[in-house]
């Protein structure tokens, strides 16, 4: 799969927007509860997501918006979601971005507990190679998520078995107010994957077609029998952690370059190249905004869900 | 129908389930061929099928109980052996935050079986003699299940694979061996949830699980030598709990003793003694009594894991007192 | 002593210990200057110490508990914090395998104390709302400590750190700023093992914990209306428990009612409704009755959570039930 | 400290003896519960902790029988801690060689828990850093304890506070029946550990001079603020796992290998080398044949604890 510019700059502009929309409601008091950040995060959620096929899965975090959207789940159940409502994909019971799964969409849930998503998607990809699908299982994990001990065990498992997952690491220098010196002592990401026995890659993660190129390499590396390939991406993200943090710890030097790199910006000025016009891109960003806002409309009016519901679901089957 | 061990019986019942379902596989720390696990449990399942069916683990619980969430939530059936019960904390998270939840939150169903070999009485010590079902129960979205015959290690174990949940089945490892009778022969599920009468009786009843079952025989042979019945429930399934069982008899004998092996403060004892005084209220003659391990870590020399332990003569004592009330 | 809020109470006494006791440190998640923690918690801390006592861990729970645990082995006294209690099961056998058995095992004392951000009613969804806290007070060897008012916050944190054993210090988040009071200044620990009643009333005793004293509170205002005079035990701390002062309660008012936040089904309350049941049996005029949160993950939405969750107008209607019987 | 020859012969033969004594006891039904097997690894637990001041601490596993020898835990109190007697560390509350820690020695106990006992010495070292005090803290774990997450997470935390700690990885190249290109995907235990910012080096497992030399450097490193060091060890377990393993699964051929190259006859066929004697070595092998005859004498008449006792010491304090 080539990149398809347009559409790339659509789900990333799509991505920034619903962003943008939940920031504006949970600044103004209409939220419910909290909600992360997702600025500075685009290209890296997009650009794999749109690597895949239908049949494959991801099992996104709590900074990939953008492979939600691209997976197909629609701004109106996000933002359903977020709003606590029925209309939602948990239907109320899940926060934020957290529990945002559909499995008709191949879309696993996650939880809070960093990086729980990594092994369930190995174990997804083991599942495919048991069964000799040509299915490909993609996540995403941080930078404080990969000095964990369960991002060692989970790379081991997906070595051991050459599962086809690939997995990509956001590097956005922080997690949470600890920047990566602080909670790495050997801060290079690629080099401890492949200690760990899979192939590991760098790329700059708000170069969106850098991002791509990388993940079709590695989904096609996972399909044909190659084994897991772990992404490692440097970014930065440009807002708090989440919508309460005052994100005073991020030097101003280091926003400013990143400013200058944003996803969407750097695209843009590309445009030419992509044979795209700035014409073409503004008139996605008023239809992105066009429907965010009409999605917004609807979720807002959607209900609540029914307290009398409360214990439905537990049990499956 | 053969005659075979309570451990014959699960391995007999995962082959049956393996052969019957091509989507249940069998994942653990040595459970491959030709070694078939810690207690050999895997010896028979390893030799009968292929190694992409009954695969070796690293010593990696998180990790592993991880990827099987992922394999359930792809539609196969894990089978999960734990080389003890006591290293289910190791793999704490993945069962306790991401297969318990992820239903409820959004409808993705994990239909995988840990087996835990649980419970002591075999001079283990503190890390290979614990009985940790309580963390379980009190977990939204796990089910527990404790079988204490060959047939119900047999039946519970099919039902167990057979549920789309996220079950937890421990094993008694002191009746692994010790304990003989009939290993059913193909389908013969026992329904999760539903306790058994082990032992009629009018005078008082003893609500347990696991080999406290056959503890609570014991006394119940010991006391009716004195003219006193026991009735003896075996939960069998501890999440759900089958309260209607239990009150049904309480009823009738007005004196209950809840026992287990896990240690008493906190047990699951604990909830079913609180619904019996909630829900029986008016048909109790004495308090609700409770035997359970001691609060303290298994011990193990054998002085000490008796003194700590449960047993037909602690059983036989608490139900004198509770007939004498 | 100066007013100030639930969440100022920690900070002072975290300080307070800090200066009193130099083997005192914190741990944690960004709990260093000048972030100084999700919630804030060491925020003054970290501008009094240095940063080799206010130290950054790395998202691993597991292996710096484990690393608290060698440095209490030394003779320090970690503080640790956690940036919700949900993430207590991701550093999990650190705690109920090595910390919480080391001393019975050969005489290794683990003095920590885990600061466990819990509770609900914030619109957090399953993973920032838990009540973890009957999974330990299950396991053998921990103490767990629950305060629930400005002053207790700063006591009882105290005798934590002070205590030789590892000890599990469940903060309130809903009450975090918004309870508010004297803040003690100095030595003023509140002992470990001593529950207060928070109300006197002859009716029907509640017993209680965390941010649910201030629930069973305003039941008992509204309830005095009516007439019914509640008495309110607050534990304070869940292990060791104080079955004293609640039996005498019982003794005087024949009704009892459990009540917390956590999950009911295995929680602690079923522990405190059993030995009631037991113990206080010939005083009882009504079963001892528990409400807690359903067999749910703690859900987000505003309707389902308040669905979930046991409040004033629950605690009321319960007790009404009660007196009526 | 230069390795003095007949003292670590010494401590190798008594590890040997106090094993095969165990082993006796057990197979012949006298034991009480299940025991590991320590053949193969006395010189791995050796050598290290015979480079150690009695201020350092050491974190053994259940292959390191020798290191609690070493460190003053008599023949007696292991016998007498393995048959459950009150008169053993953990007074009966432990088994076989769990829980078998004492202060004053400065052994710290284990749990099964695999490998607990490895943060625990970080953080024991983290302590000694932090109040300056010229200590070490060593610990042990295996092949399989170095795949799982807690070994990644634990090094890391060394490396970045640069904790004196000396981390021994016993490569006997199976986690119980499992050999290491099974668990690990990648085999190579020191580029792992590396790749996490520690310093990582290799040693032959069975040659106790080759142990002792590597753990002193790692151990004065450790001392003049070098920070943690991994040495991975080579070795093999020449008997089953435990007492009950029938141990079908190690090819003949490896373990014939091994058998050649037993720590004590190495050591012993170097014997002109280190200016010692033949005469020398018999001498203390009935020695300590005695002492171990003898302790076991003790041993088995030491008194079971008392069972009204069971509740005491679950509190410090
Ligand atoms: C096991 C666990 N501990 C603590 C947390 C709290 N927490 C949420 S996000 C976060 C930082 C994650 O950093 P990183 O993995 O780099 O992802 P980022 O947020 O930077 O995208 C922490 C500590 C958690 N989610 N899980
Ligand atoms: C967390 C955990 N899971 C399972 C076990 C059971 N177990 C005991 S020893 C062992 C193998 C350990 O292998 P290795 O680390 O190589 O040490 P070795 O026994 O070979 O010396 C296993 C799986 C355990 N002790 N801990
Ligand atoms: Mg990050
Ligand atoms: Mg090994």
């Amino acid at each position: 799969m080539t990149l398809d510019p347009l559409a790339a700059y659509r789900w990333m502009r799509l991505t920034r927007e619903v962003d943008e929309t939940i920031r504006n409601l949970w600044l103004t008091g209409q939220g419910v509860g909290g909600t992360f950040n997702q600025r500075g995060h685009e290209a890296i959620a997009v650009g794999p997501a749109l690597c895949l096929e239908p049949a494959d899965v991801v099992a996104p975090m709590h900074r990939d918006l953008g492979a939600y959207l691209v997976r197909g789940m629609t701004p109106e159940r996000l933002l359903a979601h977020q709003l606590g409502r029925e209309t939602g994909p948990s239907r109320g019971r899940d926060a934020n971005i957290h529990g945002c799964g559909d499995l008709d969409l191949n879309i696993i849930g996650f939880i809070s507990h960093l990086p729980q998503s990594l092994p369930v998607a190995v174990g997804a990809a083991m599942a495919f190679k048991l069964r000799s699908e040509p299915r490909v299982a993609m996540t995403w994990t941080g930078d404080g998520g990969s000095i964990t001990g369960l991002y060692a065990e989970s790379l081991n498992l997906a070595a051991l078995d050459q599962a086809p997952v690939v997995i990509i690491v956001e590097n956005n220098q922080y997690a949470y107010s600890t920047p990566i010196e602080q909670h790495s002592a050997n801060p290079d990401i690629a080099e401890r994957s492949e200690a760990l026995g899979v192939v590991a890659v760098e790329v700059d993660g708000n170069d969106i077609e850098a991002v791509h190129k990388a993940s079709r390499k590695a989904v096609n590396r996972a399909r044909n029998g190659g084994g897991p390939t772990v992404i490692v991406a440097e970014t930065m993200r440009m807002l708090g952690h989440a919508i309460h943090d005052g994100f005073e710890y991020v030097p101003d030097h280091l926003l400013e370059r990143w400013e200058a790199r944003d996803p969407l910006t750097i695209f843009e000025q590309r445009a030419g190249e992509h044979g795209t016009t700035i014409d073409q891109l503004r008139a996605i960003d008023s239809d992105v905004a066009a429907e965010v806002k009409a999605a917004l409309v609807v979720a807002q009016g959607s209900p609540f869900p029914d307290p009398a519901t409360v214990t439905d679901g537990v049990w499956a089957g | 129908m053969a005659e075979g061990t309570y451990l014959d019986a699960i391995s007999a019942a995962i082959i049956h389930e393996m052969e019957r379902d091509e989507r249940v596989l069998v994942m653990g720390e040595d459970v491959a061929g030709p070694f078939g696990g810690a207690f050999k449990v895997t010896k028979p399942v390893a030799e009968r099928f292929p190694s992409t069916r009954v695969r070796n683990m690293p010593m990696t619980e998180l990790g592993f109980i991880g990827a099987a969430n992922g394999m359930a939530l792809m539609g196969l059936r894990p089978v999960i052996e734990l080389q003890f019960a006591d290293f289910i904390s190791s793999g704490f998270d993945s069962i306790v935050q991401f297969a318990s939840t992820a239903h409820y939150r959004w409808g993705g169903a994990v239909p995988w079986v840990i087996r835990a070999p649980s419970d002591g009485n075999l001079r283990s010590g503190p890390f290979h003699s614990q009985n940790p079902e309580a963390w379980f129960v009190h977990t939204p979205g796990l089910k527990v299940v404790a079988p204490s015959t060959v047939a119900d290690a047999y039946g519970l174990f099919q039902s167990a694979v057979r549920d789309d949940n996220p079950v937890i089945y421990f094993e008694s490892k002191p009746l692994y061996r010790s304990l003989k009778g009939e290993v059913p022969e193909g389908d013969a599920p026992v329904p999760l949830g539903l306790a058994e009468v082990a032992r009629s009786g009018r005078h008082c009843t003893v609500v347990t699980y696991g080999a406290m079952r056959h503890e609570a025989m014991a006394a119940a042979e010991e006391l009716a030598a004195e003219g006193v019945e026991l009735e003896v429930i075996d939960l069998r399934t501890l999440k759900p709990l089958d309260m209607d069982t239990v009150a049904s008899s309480v009823a009738r004998t007005s004196r209950v003793l809840v026992t287990h092996a896990a240690n008493q403060l906190g047990g699951v004892g604990a909830e079913i003694a609180a619904t019996i005084a909630d829900e029986c209220f008016t048909d109790l003659d004495a308090p609700v009594k409770r035997l359970g391990g001691l609060d303290v870590p298994v011990p193990f020399s054998p002085p000490l894991e008796d003194a700590y332990r449960p047993n037909a003569a602690k059983i036989a004592a608490a139900c004198r007192d509770l007939c004498a009330w």
